[in-house]
């Protein structure tokens, strides 16, 4: 779960972190009261969960309220990105001097917490990994002992930071590894942390992700989940514990699985269709995540036929076709279906099926080669063909 | 024989009285695994699947001389039911739990590796040792017997490519879930250099997926191997930067694309299949030319 | 450092560990208040850095307020084991069903914090220990994990409880972990851990010590500190940064290091002296140091003649040797004393004090049988040996 | 030869440019020790005592081949200082400073044996192998080469009993200062086993004081070792309940006595003296029995 700059901001503060003043904006006429309360030459930046901001357009200088409002009338209500502009942060403009590139990321390689910085700030990191990767500087949290000063101060030296500058920078990426640690962050990011006219050291830019399996400790981290932010149907498809991931194609997915249900999405493609969607019901699948699983995957209209492919282990399948065929009675939309069954109950499963007179593919080939023919228009499919379609 | 479970593993199941514990209790115990013992808090003096309760994995070790424990305790109480069999003396912990927070599968990698015993998982579907033991909520009736091993980072996957191998009369000798967190406690490498000691396993599947470096660091290990590896990738269509599901599966920054690792099995010479189906072919290749 | 009773209680209840209500009461007209407001039998105990109050008469049991407040009559103002009561504790009076130890410790055999815990509570640990070994449980955190759930549950179990007391005794165990860890304890005691009426369980008492050499760490329990509890002298020497604690005898001992202290302590006693205090100067000791430490010294007025005995390491003789001279010039009172330097710059810390008119012996037996023979009255001691007396 | 330093100790110091660090630098370059550097962050590019100053350890074990070192670093800071030295590959770290949180003792001691060092200390006087390294701040001119080492809890009672030996004209191998805090790093059993192997030493010397079980684990080790060791427990006249200094010296709930720390170490063959000059007497018998 990602969280909006201004939130990251406040969660830093709160530890500790020097961040400069700024306010949340709704509207244009709350951005020119918050300029005119900061004073001087003000930064409006859209509130948004999308990198490139600036490129964008999400972020403007103002000089003053009345340009600081004009502003926030053009970027608020827009989409970056395909997402909406709902608030915009107006922050005094910094006389920058210096940019460092700061963050903590969970490392899968070295299986802890590490930092990642570099003296190239202000930039984006991947770029930087791309062009100059000797200037990215890392350290690793020991799981004993958490991040330590000395390796704080070992990556400000490494950094070329010098005098207070490496106290400064030392106890910011304390904090900032206490944020990770104690909010379950799967990132906590300061780009730039930067040098401002006073000398200080001071965070311009946070970028905070939490770790979604970790949110049961924070709840009140979860409230500020901006769900404007996500598709609706994968927010809805959240909310019943099912990944959903929406994508361009006319084929809807059901799998179990993460794994399957990539692999199921490669197979369509094989066969020359296209997935409109990543759709895992998860381990123990019910009834009620079945419905709702179809009633997501329907409520895309590009949605031209759907592919159901069950291999079930925890998940079981006479469960599964039980749910199948409650869904159907229930559905929004019909379109033509194909069904694979495989493993714990599975031939129970394709009882229940049959006995609501649908039909199951034996196999992940048969199933995607099948789906695709529903949609590339095939209609002669021969009747002795295991395809169950649901259409009227 | 074999590797990590077998006719000897003297199995504990932590949360045996739950939902899943019991259910899958009764599946290992028909498969013919030996489930010795089980462990719920509260539960001791209760009987599952034949098995008796214990109220600590202390009590059931001691009455049992249960070596391997399964766990299907929720997210929150997961690690400690970890912690709880490492320092037990349990040498070989599975844990079945999805949904674990990175920050405590860093501690439950570094202290079970401590305590010298091994996590399989979490977030995985077990391991089983074909016709000797089933450790996890693999279905049991999709093996037959043989001589090709498999690992694989993903869940319902695995069934699929080990359908897959037996319905081309590709016997297995073991197969193993690693899962698809971020952490796992068993790697890849470990996984193959187990296949690679291992006199019943002739040869090796390993179906990776998107995201991470896994595959890559495995590559490296396959070209020191001397058994053929098969491998299958799934996300060959995922858009990047999308997080597929559960299991941490995400290209990003350009990172952990399915090409990148392909090139890297390749490099090692894998030969990888582009369907389940075709593993099989594979397989049969291998085996046939080794 | 100690807490009282009610400190600790109040800190445990901070932590969430179920704490019956209770209040200080500084005279015996609050103790009456008290024991009105909470209504029923009520139990007065005396808040003193002491074990044993029970014995010692320091806990009484009262019907209602007033016979509270004839308690808190009786209590305040008392000394137990010479310790000055000036504040008594008002709780309810429990119906105790079951009484358990629970405490933490810093434990040094197996270097880390360990759990130590019996069904047989209310009573002494160490009695138990000593009489009923088998019935002590002990459980220790590994230092990654710190304590987990699990252990207290185990620990749970091997103490005989059952149903929900399980769960209780685990939550409160953790709790007294946290509060173990966060405040840099070296002990956190319950005793009893007791059942009451409801059935649910409650630390009826408590006792918790802190580790001095985290109090840095923790400024507000620093000021929780009660010197009335302490020797005036030894509150003295440790704002000197001294560590002094008194004794019965007549021959004040001044020496640098803990060890060392304690030989010389033996040596005096060897050769039929007592001595009148344990005093270590510490590391780097300066001049004010050694003025201060005499002053302390000679505050006690058993003391009939001072050792000195100092073997340089870390302090250097004759940084030493200049606070004994600028010392003798400051000094309340005036006895025999003896000095014997070794160590680094001990040379020219004799000549510091020879040039002062004051000689040095050279070993510990020397220094030791000299202050003894001061004590004992040999004042026919030969003029050549080197003792020097300050007195007048 | 010798034990924990000799000639070919390469040091740092770190805290190098404190009062106290700078003071025990110029006395360990006088006694003959490589000090090859010193670190304080922020102070690199200086020299104190001929040691260039880095302001990492890590720049300082690259440029100087630094393979132990010495801390003078405050208590609320020491903790980092020996982690950061752990970490960079230090093999041996004499940690000085007293007034470390017994709970980030825990700590330290943990990791230091993880990275596979050693850790003296912490609040402990250092080590000395005579006319060879010294590392710490016992003075140097107290000490006689010979073949008796010594171990001690204690700092400057240490400085007593070589001196009683030098006095005796008894010569000492290596001098070591364990240091009398709850969680040493390295044990009075760990410094005699050193002793037992070391081919230089002939006899050693154990100085132990109230409180504690060390005394009473040393005498355990000792009923296995080859050559013979002479004993000195100090505080037979400290009134049980009361803490004495800094030392973690207590008598509590009547364990932890010199009566019992004695018997122990008689019960093992060890002859304890009463005087420190006593001590001497009895290493002059047990080498002439030897």
């Amino acid at each position: 779960m990602n969280l909006h700059e201004y939130q990251a901001r406040e969660l830093l503060s709160q530890h500790g972190v020097p961040v400069p003043p700024g306010e949340v904006a709704a509207s244009a006429e709350q951005a020119e009261a918050a300029a005119a309360c900061i004073g001087g030459q003000v930064v409006v930046k859209a509130q948004v969960h999308s990198g490139g901001r600036g490129k964008a357009g999400g972020v403007k200088l103002a000089g003053g309220p009345a340009e600081a409002r004009e502003a926030a009338e053009q970027i608020l209500g827009t989409a970056i990105r395909g997402l909406p502009v709902h608030q915009v942060l107006v922050a005094p403009a910094a006389d920058i001097r210096r940019e460092i590139y700061v963050s903590f990321v969970l490392d899968r390689a070295e299986k802890t917490v590490s930092l990642i910085a570099s003296a190239e700030g202000g930039v984006d990191i991947e770029e930087v990994a791309a062009t100059s990767p000797e200037s990215i500087v890392r350290a690793h949290a020991d799981p004993l002992l958490g991040f330590q000063p000395w390796q704080a101060r070992e990556v400000a030296f490494r950094l070329g930071l010098g005098g207070a500058h490496v106290r400064q920078f030392a106890d910011i990426a304390m904090k900032l590894y206490e944020v990770f640690t104690e909010n379950d962050a799967s990132l906590v990011e300061v780009n730039p942390l930067a040098e401002v006219g006073s000398g200080e050291l001071q965070a311009l830019d946070a970028k905070v992700t939490l770790d979604d399996n970790g949110l049961f400790r924070h709840r009140h981290l979860a409230a500020l989940r901006d769900t404007s932010q996500e598709d609706p149907s994968e927010v809805r498809a959240a909310q019943a514990g099912i990944n959903y991931v929406k994508l361009d194609g006319e084929i809807g997915c059901m799998v179990n699985g993460a794994g399957l249900a990539m692999a199921t999405m490669d197979m369509v493609k094989l066969y020359g269709g296209e997935p409109a969607n990543f759709l895992d019901i998860g381990g123990g699948a019910t009834a009620e995540q079945v419905t709702a699983a179809l009633n997501i995957i329907l409520s895309d209209p590009n949605v031209k036929a759907v592919l159901i492919n069950i291999f079930g282990g925890i998940a079981r399948c006479d469960v599964v076709a039980h749910g199948i065929v409650e869904a159907l009675e229930h559905v929004e939309r019909r379109v033509p279906m194909v069904v694979r069954l495989e493993g714990t109950n599975a031939e129970e499963g394709r009882r229940i099926l049959e006995n609501a007179h649908l039909h199951s593919a034996v196999s992940l080939s048969e199933v995607a080669e099948l789906a695709v023919r529903l949609v590339t228009g095939d209609a002669s499919a021969p009747k002795e063909l295991p395809v169950s379609t649901s259409e009227a | 024989m074999s590797i990590l479970v077998d006719r000897n593993t003297r199995l504990l199941v932590q949360g045996i009285t739950g939902r899943e514990g019991e259910f899958h209790t009764t599946q290992m115990v028909e498969y013919g695994t030996q489930v010795v013992a089980g462990v719920t808090p509260g539960g001791g003096g209760k009987a599952v699947a034949g098995a008796p309760v214990y109220n600590t994995v202390h009590e059931a070790v001691a009455e049992t001389g249960a070596n391997t424990s399964i766990i299907f305790v929720p997210a929150p109480f997961a690690p400690d039911a970890v912690y709880e069999a490492a320092a037990n003396g349990i040498e070989l912990i599975v844990c079945i739990t999805e949904g674990i927070p990175a920050l405590d599968e860093v501690k439950m990698y570094r202290y079970v590796r401590e305590q010298g015993a091994r996590l399989l998982g979490p977030n995985c579907p077990g391991v089983t040792t074909v016709g000797e033991a089933k450790v996890g909520i693999i279905p049991g009736n999709i093996h037959i017997p043989g001589p090709v091993g498999l690992v694989s980072r993903s869940g319902t996957l695995t069934y699929e490519a080990v359908a897959a191998l037996t319905a081309a009369q590709i016997g297995q000798s073991t197969v193993v879930g690693i899962g698809g967190d971020p952490v796992p406690g068993t790697s890849f490498v470990d996984t193959l250099r187990m296949f690679e000691e291992d006199a019943e396993t002739r040869g090796v599947v390993l179906i990776g997926e998107i995201g991470g470096t896994a595959e890559e660091e495995a590559a490296e290990y396959i070209t020191e191997m001397s058994k053929p590896v098969v491998g299958f990738i799934a996300g060959r269509t995922a858009p990047p930067g999308r997080r597929m599901g559960h299991a941490g599966a995400i290209i990003s920054g350009g990172r952990g694309t399915a090409e990148e690792k392909v090139r890297a099995l390749e490099a090692a010479n894998v030969q990888v299949a582009t369907t389940p189906a075709e593993i099989a072919d594979f397989v049969d290749l291998a085996l046939a030319a080794g």
